[in-house]
């Protein structure tokens, strides 16, 4: 509870690190003494609590009141607009910023987990030579001098980062390549693909960056591209796509979307044509869509080159390419393709031909620099190189975990012992800190200065809300370190590297302004003009592989663990695999048809041998998966010191033959005989509705032709009694079902707003997830989009099944219709969960929240009990955000506003396909979504009369597809 | 004429056909004065001594009343009058889910007033009992069929009905001043 | 085999079993009234502090208003307890060297928190607001008592949820007009359940008994 | 002619001797039981211990299945609590004299079996040390139960039931105390049944009362007996979770409940005449009336089945079709959906059989069967239902952990081993009662 908080502030909040600090051992036992009575008392009464004031109380800090700082979270190399949550000087919640371009104001689940990861017990906490724990000082006593040496040019000197495109970085690296011309700085990321950039270098012959806009897209076309799910700025394309099917009648224009794609993914789940093909033949696709093209182009008279000459590879035999192509040409100027970024560059290519076939350039697609910090060095395999030859003296890795999460092929680890010195800094002791000389804990974004750049090349400012908890440092300041600048401060650096950016007049005008809105405004990358050279189309189209259809494996990133680097977040860990369900570990995806030719059911353990590499790992079938391709997610099988990642799952790295090299054919597949399957952790066993009025669909053109087809699930008998709640403010909840593509980041901001609690693999086996929100996803071969994904959470029914049986007036109705679930009233019967036909409702089996370490306790959102064991929870409309807001609107002596209330849920959604309100403003929002004619509720014959209703998904196939 | 203390007499009988023709003579004879101990209710008991009919039913059907009336107050009051909470929007007089505890609660009452009436009409528990001490007494839940008729203390009358007790095959008798 | 018992065995069961009924009977009603005593409530305990500090001097004598040291109660969650600093605001001038503020002078050199112990305690399922309540024209005096009257605060009011409803339920019995918030001792100008529903009206009190109320 | 309720008609003494020889004699056989169900009954204790301690975790329920392996012991010992009551208070109404001899064992089986159930609702709670919330009484926090949940309703009906079975056994029992009493052999023991018989004389007047009292009790416990199981029937019925939402539950779970009470009793008394040598006291003419009892609750519970099955298909309702129609016949629980059936259905039709049902053997071992059927029924009902219902999103099933096995063969223990305190130490049967039937059979002989 805040009120037992230790009333302190770390002081680094806003003005950098003043003299106001307390030191974190302090932090730490206060911190902790003030949540330790967290959790719900019994009977007995707690001890007498401390209370602990300011001794000189900050300008501006109100205890008990949260305080929210914009600041940067950069993943990937780009970074992310936030706006988090402080409680006295504990970050507790992550939202997006509204302003920035990454974000429009959501937060995806890595943003959300964040917080957590700030807390993470098994953070690297001190500095570390040769297994001997050691101090900064030793270090810069190793390091400083290399500035200092006279004539030294940088020999054998190498820097590894993570792809950045941080100015602040950026400009350090350009000093030291001034300082060292003969060292050499390589960048690398397992998903860092260059394979995009190196294509669109053979097409148009400079370095560019492609630049996508849904807003005005009628028509989208994915080659393999998880377009809202993986790709960077995916928030943002899902917003702007969203925005292109908010319907509110069936009359309104509406976009489609063609996913071709092998693995089901966030981006195929909502598509109106999901195509399933193995990633391998998506080149082959492409390249038959763009003849389709060029031939349409051209006979409606529009100028493009003739590439009919060469053979037409076998899939041009389809017909659905045609009506793609068809209906990107009809919609030309007006449409996109996107292709894949672990995509080969011929891929790239085509798309980006198409684009140009199209018109399209200018309007959905356009090209900029590329944001990322650029250097000839060549990538990981260039260094793994140089360090096998022995030419590396001394390399300073800077992030990432290279030891880990480089190609098996390269066998970067061994080539780590040829090198003089190393050394590493990262959040944790990882696999990579195990091999490296030097260990420096890196600093979390969240407690150090920083900046970033958007993928559109917005730049903002990453500040501090905390001091740091340990004895960490940031990667700019150890390259300072080879600048001579050996005690800069992070915000030293940060400020010196933007004073000179900004016209020096009002330079601190500008930098408190940018520190305020989380953007510096007008930095996003100008688009350049660019030429194509057809020639280097027609050469790429004449010398394309033959479609196969032996089994092929796709590398991809895992949608809870990125890479890896989020491998040790319990919430990621337990959150369900948006598509497959599964938490707590990786499998190799499959379709059913291949599952069948190998004879093998989920759970069988699969052994994948390539190149004299094995790796054995649980097959999980998934429907909707293209045949002969297995699906095989990175960031598993951890050895490093991270307690909560460590063997879970399956390290597929040690498959991994080379960087970029994300599709590979042949590899042999064998069934490894065992007694007992290996037990995958799902959350939903059963995907198909059974023809159940739970999540509704309808094509446009059925909408069209009967507007009112949901009118069954909406319209309910009159009821021969009731109680209606009296109060000014009515609650409700509207969820459209057409735009949520089921990405998961209101499961895991759910979980970080209301302590929900990890309960670990075993309890999920045994069905015993806390999770609020869950997402169900459903396959169905019936309409347009292969699955449907269906937020399900509380429905906070007027009458609800669950009230009238409990026994103890636990669980009641509330005057502003909210289902009120009153834990410390709970005895744990367990009647109400029977009742409830949604299964919404969650049961603390154990004492589940107190396994939770010191620092962990400080992620509690302070506002929402802690529930002990014994008792029934479940989801609240996040009350206490209501409370908050009608207290203040009280002491207003006014209504509350529409939109002063919003839900955590609806808050993180990049989409806003969630939508909460009060439904007794008839102008509000969430009442003129209850106006629309697809809007129902779930089961709505048992007359539980939901305050949680649902758009039905409208999806928008093409009607020649249904001719064929 | 001065009241004399009366005296008591007790005779055991074999069998309960024995007992119940020596009831029958002292009846007749006018001693009405009786009281029978016998292993297990004898048939026709209450014709024999013309024993009027207690009312424990009517003690009971007052009890039952009261206990589903407290049933009843004890759901009204807390869920409808007190604290009124909307539960499952349904009425705060939902009177068909009080049925249950109204009925269970009057059964209870009933069933607790039915033991005392007969506890306390039949002056029970009474661990001590002038009769216990007499000779062979312990038979009397066993296989001894016992009266005891008490008498005007005139030799001539106790005299008398101990001959004919005897007579009508008695096989112990006893005689005792009830104390007060 | 002699007779089961003697004479007085009847008596002595007779009273034994009495004796054993009524303990059954009253046990419970003891425990109803024994968790309704300041033992339990932990009503009317005074609470010694890390600094001597007397409320009865400082509010009494001194008539400092609650709100000098406690000014968050209008605006936040909670009352707020004064920074060290505020006690120097006055005990920079009178008393500097009192041996009583030893400790105040050690907190505010070595940039420690004086740490008070709380009086008022709820549980950690309980969230009470200062501000809306103090707005809404519920008296310091309403929940802490006559402060003015301790020399160490003590818990005056049972801080049950019993107690808490009855102000819930009936606000106008309680309500004072916002002027007269601080004041310790106050009386009612006219009729309190009259007064209590024209403030009602003016400050737009509602009657709140729904759960999440408090509890969330 | 039926054979008689009685085979000889031995003089007073021999009878009570007979029928209180357990109480003074030793048994070996009778202390290794008592050792056996002892360690059960140990084991139940540290079930118990392990729950409350590590929290109800530690039992295989999950969400969807909220209810298990509890409730469904709690529904099954309550049942077969059931018939004890019948057998003593319904028989005693309509004057079936051939219940004499068995009601006492039979209540005694309600009490025990009565007190397992009790335990159940309170292990399964999530807060056990919260149960008296249940119970409306003025609390600081001004907060009472609710009152619309079928919860309170079971508390009261469970109470009443345990309460009132209690009185009316102990108020049968007083006249047999006070023979005990009397023929103690020891002082000792004559105090200790003394305390107990309350000074009991058995004069005309006492007797005249008691059976008033006695009559007054049976006529209250016979409508209690069949509100209770519909009381508890109505956990499942008030919901609206296909399976339970029905409105023949009531008749039906009564109907259950004295099914599996009266495989009970046969598989009580059957070894207790067989090892006390009481064939001449409980006869064969016992077991054949139970035994068509037992058919016809068979009957009555075929009847439930077939309307439930039927009430799914016309209403409908494809969650109701679904659930009985689909999930119980072909779901995960197939395989124990149809043991069940030929548990309850199909083996009872033997008890058409006279040989059958006088055979101790065969009556025996077809109780049994109906033991386990209608312990089946309860898991079906329960876990089938609760493990599919609307949205096959939430669909998962259910696995006992060692901890709800413990708890099942602990309470058969601890309620074996109760029985076994019961005819060691408590005369068994009625012996006031059979003497009176005994004299009257023979005052019959005498007339015929």
């Amino acid at each position: 509870m805040s009120r037992n908080l230790p009333v302190l502030d770390t002081g680094a909040a806003n003005e950098g690190l003043t003299a106001e600090e307390i030191t974190r051992r302090q932090f730490l036992q206060l911190a902790a003494t003030g949540l330790a009575v967290g959790a719900l008392a019994g009977c007995v009464e707690p001890p007498r609590e401390r209370i602990l004031p300011y001794t000189v109380q900050p300008i501006g800090v109100h205890p008990g009141k949260p305080r929210y700082y914009a600041t940067t979270m950069p993943l990937g190399g780009y970074g992310t607009g936030l706006l988090v949550e402080s409680h006295e000087g504990r970050p507790t919640k992550v939202e997006g910023n509204p302003q920035h371009p990454a974000s429009l104001g959501a937060a995806g689940v890595y943003e959300q987990a964040s917080v957590l990861q700030l807390y993470d017990p098994f953070r690297a906490k001190s500095l570390r030579y040769r297994n001997a724990p050691s101090t900064w000082n030793a270090f810069v006593r190793e390091f400083a001098p290399t500035p200092q040496r006279a004539g030294y040019r940088g020999a054998g000197l190498r820097f590894l980062l993570q792809p950045t495109a941080s100015p602040l970085t950026s400009a350090l690296l350009d000093r030291i390549r001034d300082r060292y011309p003969e060292a050499r700085i390589h960048s690398y990321a397992p998903l860092g693909s260059t394979t995009g950039t190196s294509g669109l270098l053979r097409l148009f012959g400079t370095r560019v960056q492609p630049q996508y806009d849904l807003r005005n897209a009628r028509v989208v076309v994915t080659l393999d591209a998880d377009l809202f799910g993986a790709m960077p700025f995916a928030m943002r394309y899902a917003r702007q796509f969203a925005d292109g099917r908010r319907l509110a009648n069936p009359q309104a224009p509406m976009n489609r979307l063609y996913a071709i794609e092998s693995a089901l993914s966030d981006t195929g789940s909502i598509a109106d044509h999901r195509i399933a093909v193995r990633s391998a033949d998506v080149a082959i696709i492409a390249a038959t869509l763009l003849r389709f093209i060029a031939a349409e182009s051209r006979t409606r008279g529009i100028t493009a080159p003739d590439l009919s000459a060469d053979q037409q590879a076998q899939h041009s035999a389809d017909e659905r390419w045609r009506m793609i192509a068809r209906d990107l040409v009809a919609n030309a100027r007006q449409s996109v393709v996107i292709p894949g970024e672990q995509q080969p560059a011929a891929v790239h290519v085509f798309a980006h031909a198409i684009n140009l076939l199209l018109g399209n350039i200018g309007r959905t697609v356009w090209y900029t620099e590329p944001v990322l910090y650029t250097t000839d060095a060549g990538g990981i395999d260039a260094l793994t190189r140089e360090m096998k030859a022995g030419e590396v003296d001394s390399l300073i890795i800077l992030g990432g975990n290279p030891a880990y999460d480089t190609p098996a092929g390269l066998n970067f680890r061994a080539a780590l012992r040829s090198v003089r010195l190393t050394a590493y800094t990262g959040l944790y002791e990882n696999e990579t800190a195990s091999a490296c000389h030097w260990f420096v804990p890196s600093l979390h974004y969240l407690e150090s200065w920083g900046d970033a750049r958007a993928y559109d090349g917005t730049a903002s400012l990453t500040q501090p809300l905390i001091s740091p908890l340990y004895d960490g440092r940031t990667a700019d300041q150890i390259l300072a370190l080879f600048l001579g600048q050996t005690d800069y401060s992070a915000w030293d650096l940060l400020r010196e590297s933007w004073r000179t950016r900004f016209t020096a007049a009002d330079s601190d005008l500008i930098w408190a302004d940018s520190l305020r809105r989380g953007v510096i405004v007008n930095t996003a990358a100008a688009p350049l003009p660019v030429t194509p050279d057809w020639s280097v189309v027609t050469q790429t189209l004449a010398n394309m592989p033959q479609a196969s259809d032996q089994i092929e494996l796709v590398f991809r990133q895992d949608p809870k663990v990125y890479d890896g680097s989020f491998a040790n977040s319990p919430w990621l860990q337990e959150l369900p695999d948006p598509v497959t369900k599964l938490t707590w570990d990786n499998a190799a995806l499959l379709s059913p048809r291949t599952a069948e030719s190998l004879h093998i059911e989920s759970g069988d353990l699969l052994q994948f041998r390539l190149q004299n590499r094995t790796i054995t790992i649980p097959a999980l079938i998934s429907p909707l998966h293209a045949d002969n391709s297995v699906a095989l997610s990175f960031g598993y099988g951890r050895r490093g010191t991270e307690a909560i990642a460590r063997d879970v799952g399956v390290d597929v790295y040690a498959l991994w033959p080379g960087a970029d090299q994300y599709v590979i054919s042949g590899a042999d597949v064998s069934r490894v005989e065992s007694k007992n399957a290996h037990r995958l952790a799902t959350t939903q066993d059963h995907w198909q509705i059974s023809g159940r009025p739970v999540a509704v669909q309808q094509t446009l053109n059925g909408w069209r032709a009967d507007p009112d087809f949901t009118r069954e699930e909406r319209e309910h008998a009159e009821a021969l009694y009731e109680l209606l709640p009296t109060a000014e403010e009515q609650w409700a909840m509207t969820i459209d079902l057409g735009i949520c593509t089921g990405c998961s980041a209101c499961v895991v901001a759910c979980q970080a707003e209301n302590n929900v609690p990890v309960v670990g693999k075993a309890e999920v086996l045994n069905s015993r997830e806390m999770h609020w929100l869950r997402i169900d996803r459903y396959y169905n071969a019936e309409a347009g989009s292969g699955t449907i994904t269906q937020p399900m959470l509380c429905q906070h029914c007027e009458k609800a099944p669950c009230e009238y049986v409990c026994p103890v007036n636990a669980t009641v109705h509330s005057d502003d219709g909210l289902n009120e679930m009153v834990y410390n009233r709970c005895v744990g019967t367990r009647f109400c969960s029977n009742n409830c036909p949604y299964k919404v409702r969650r049961f603390n089996w154990y004492n589940y929240t107190m396994g939770w370490s010191e620092t962990e306790q400080l992620q509690f959102n302070p506002d929402v009990t802690v529930r002990a064991r014994g008792v029934m929870e479940k989801c609240t409309y996040c009350v206490q955000r209501i409370r908050e807001a009608e207290i203040q609107a009280r002491l207003e002596n006014r209504r509350i506003r529409d939109g002063e209330v919003v839900t955590a849920c609806q808050q993180a959604c990049p989409t806003r396909a969630i939508v909460f309100g009060s439904i007794t403003d008839p102008e509000s929002q969430v009442s003129r979504t209850r106006e629309q004619s697809r809007l129902y509720s779930v089961l709505n014959e048992l007359g539980t009369r939901p305050r949680t209703r649902y758009l039905a998904r409208i999806s928008n196939p093409n009607p020649a597809f249904e001719s064929s | 004429m001065t009241r004399l203390s009366p005296r008591v007499i007790a005779a055991a009988f074999p069998s309960d056909t024995t007992l119940v023709h020596a009831v029958q003579w002292l009846r007749n004879n006018g001693y009405d004065q009786l009281e029978l101990y016998t292993p297990y209710p004898i048939p026709h008991a209450e014709e024999l001594l013309t024993l009027k009919r207690p009312r424990i039913p009517l003690v009971v059907l007052v009890a039952g009343l009261a206990g589903a009336a407290t049933g009843f107050l004890a759901q009204w009051y807390p869920n409808a009058w007190n604290y009124p909470i909307n539960v499952g929007g349904r009425p705060l007089l939902s009177l068909p889910a009080w049925v249950p505890i109204t009925f269970e609660l009057g059964v209870l009452f009933g069933a607790f007033a039915a033991v005392f009436a007969f506890l306390i009409g039949s002056g029970l528990p009474r661990l001590w009992h002038p009769l216990f001490e007499l000779e062979g007494f312990g038979h009397v839940s066993t296989d001894e069929y016992w009266l005891t008729v008490t008498t005007p203390d005139s030799d001539v009358d106790s005299a008398r009905i101990e001959h004919e007790l005897v007579a009508l095959g008695a096989s112990r008798i006893t005689a005792l001043q009830e104390s007060a | 085999m002699p007779a089961p018992f003697p004479k007085w065995a009847d008596s002595l069961f007779r009273v034994l079993l009495a004796v054993g009924l009524i303990t059954v009977a009253a046990v419970p009603l003891f425990l109803m009234a024994w968790v309704r005593t300041p033992q339990i409530t932990g009503q009317f305990d005074p609470v010694r502090q890390p600094v001597e500090f007397d409320h009865r001097h400082h509010v009494d004598d001194d008539g400092i208003d609650c709100l000098y040291c406690h000014e968050q109660a209008e605006r936040t969650p909670y009352a707020g307890i004064p920074p060290t600093e505020r006690c120097l605001n006055c005990h920079s001038q009178i008393w500097r060297n009192s041996p009583l503020l030893e400790p105040v002078w050690q907190s505010y050199f070595s940039n420690a928190p004086i740490p008070w112990v709380r009086v008022h305690q709820l549980p950690d399922f309980v969230f009470f607001n200062h501000a809306i309540h103090v707005n809404k024209g519920v008296g310091c005096e309403s929940c802490h008592g006559r402060v003015d009257q301790m020399a160490r605060v003590y818990q005056q009011m049972p801080l049950t949820m019993g107690w808490c409803l009855e102000c819930h339920r009936n606000p106008e019995r309680f309500l004072r007009p916002r002027e007269a918030m601080t004041v310790m001792g106050w009386q009612p100008p006219e009729p309190q359940e009259q007064l209590g529903r024209e403030l009602m009206q003016q400050y737009g009190v509602q009657r709140l008994t729904n759960c999440t109320t408090c509890h969330r | 002619m039926p054979s008689p309720e009685l085979l000889v008609t031995p003089g007073d003494e021999e009878l009570s001797d007979l029928l209180l020889a357990p109480l003074w004699s030793k048994s070996r056989i009778w202390l290794l039981l008592f050792a056996l169900t002892g360690a059960g009954t140990l084991l139940l204790l540290f079930a118990m211990t392990w729950t409350f301690s590590t929290g109800i975790g530690s039992w295989g329920n999950n969400i969807p299945n909220a209810w298990a392996f509890g409730i469904i012991n709690f529904v099954w010992w309550i049942g077969i609590g059931h018939a004890g009551t019948f057998i003593s208070a319904f028989l005693l109404l309509l004057q079936q004299p051939w219940r004499a001899s068995i009601n006492r064992v039979a209540e005694a089986m309600t009490l025990f079996a009565v007190l397992n159930a009790a335990l159940f609702p309170l292990l399964h709670l999530g807060r056990p040390w919260f149960a008296y919330w249940l119970i409306p009484y003025p609390a600081t926090m001004q907060v009472w139960p609710q009152f619309r949940s079928a919860l309170p309703w079971d508390f009261a009906a469970i109470l009443t039931y345990g309460t009132v079975s209690l009185l009316f056994w102990y108020v049968g029992l007083i006249p047999d105390l006070a023979t005990a009493r009397d023929r103690a052999p020891t002082r000792g023991k004559q105090i200790v049944y003394g305390i107990f018989a309350l000074g009991w004389r058995g004069s005309a007047r006492d007797w005249q009362r008691h059976g008033i009292a006695y009559g007054l009790l049976a006529g209250l416990a016979t409508p209690l007996v069949i509100s209770v199981h519909s009381i508890v029937s109505m956990d499942f019925a008030i919901t609206q979770l296909p399976g339970w939402h029905s409105t023949i539950f009531p008749p039906y779970f009564v109907a259950g409940a004295l099914y599996s009470g009266f495989a009970m009793v046969i598989m009580l008394t059957i070894p207790l005449r067989r090892v006390f040598r009481l064939e001449t006291i409980i006869t064969e003419r016992h077991l054949d009336s139970i035994g068509k009892l037992a058919l016809a609750m068979g009957w009555a519970v075929i009847y439930a089945y077939v309307i439930e099955a039927f009430i799914a298909w016309y209403s409908g309702n494809i969650y109701e079709r679904y659930a009985l129609l689909i999930g119980r016949p072909l779901g995960p629980y197939a395989l124990l959906y149809w043991i069940m059936l030929s548990c309850n259905c199909a083996a009872p039709q033997l008890l058409w059989l006279r040989r059958v049902r006088t055979s101790p053997l065969l009556l025996f071992g077809v109780a049994a069967l109906i033991q386990i059927g209608m312990w089946l029924e309860r898991f079906i009902i329960i876990v089938s239902s609760l493990s599919r219902d609307f949205l096959p999103s939430s669909w998962h099933s259910y696995r006992p952990t060692w901890v709800d096995l413990s708890l099942l063969a602990g309470t058969i223990s601890l309620f074996l081993l109760l029985f076994l305190l019961f005819l060691r130490f408590v005369p068994a049967i009625p012996i006031s009662e059979v003497k009176h039937l005994s004299h009257e059979t023979s005052r019959d002989e005498a007339f015929a």
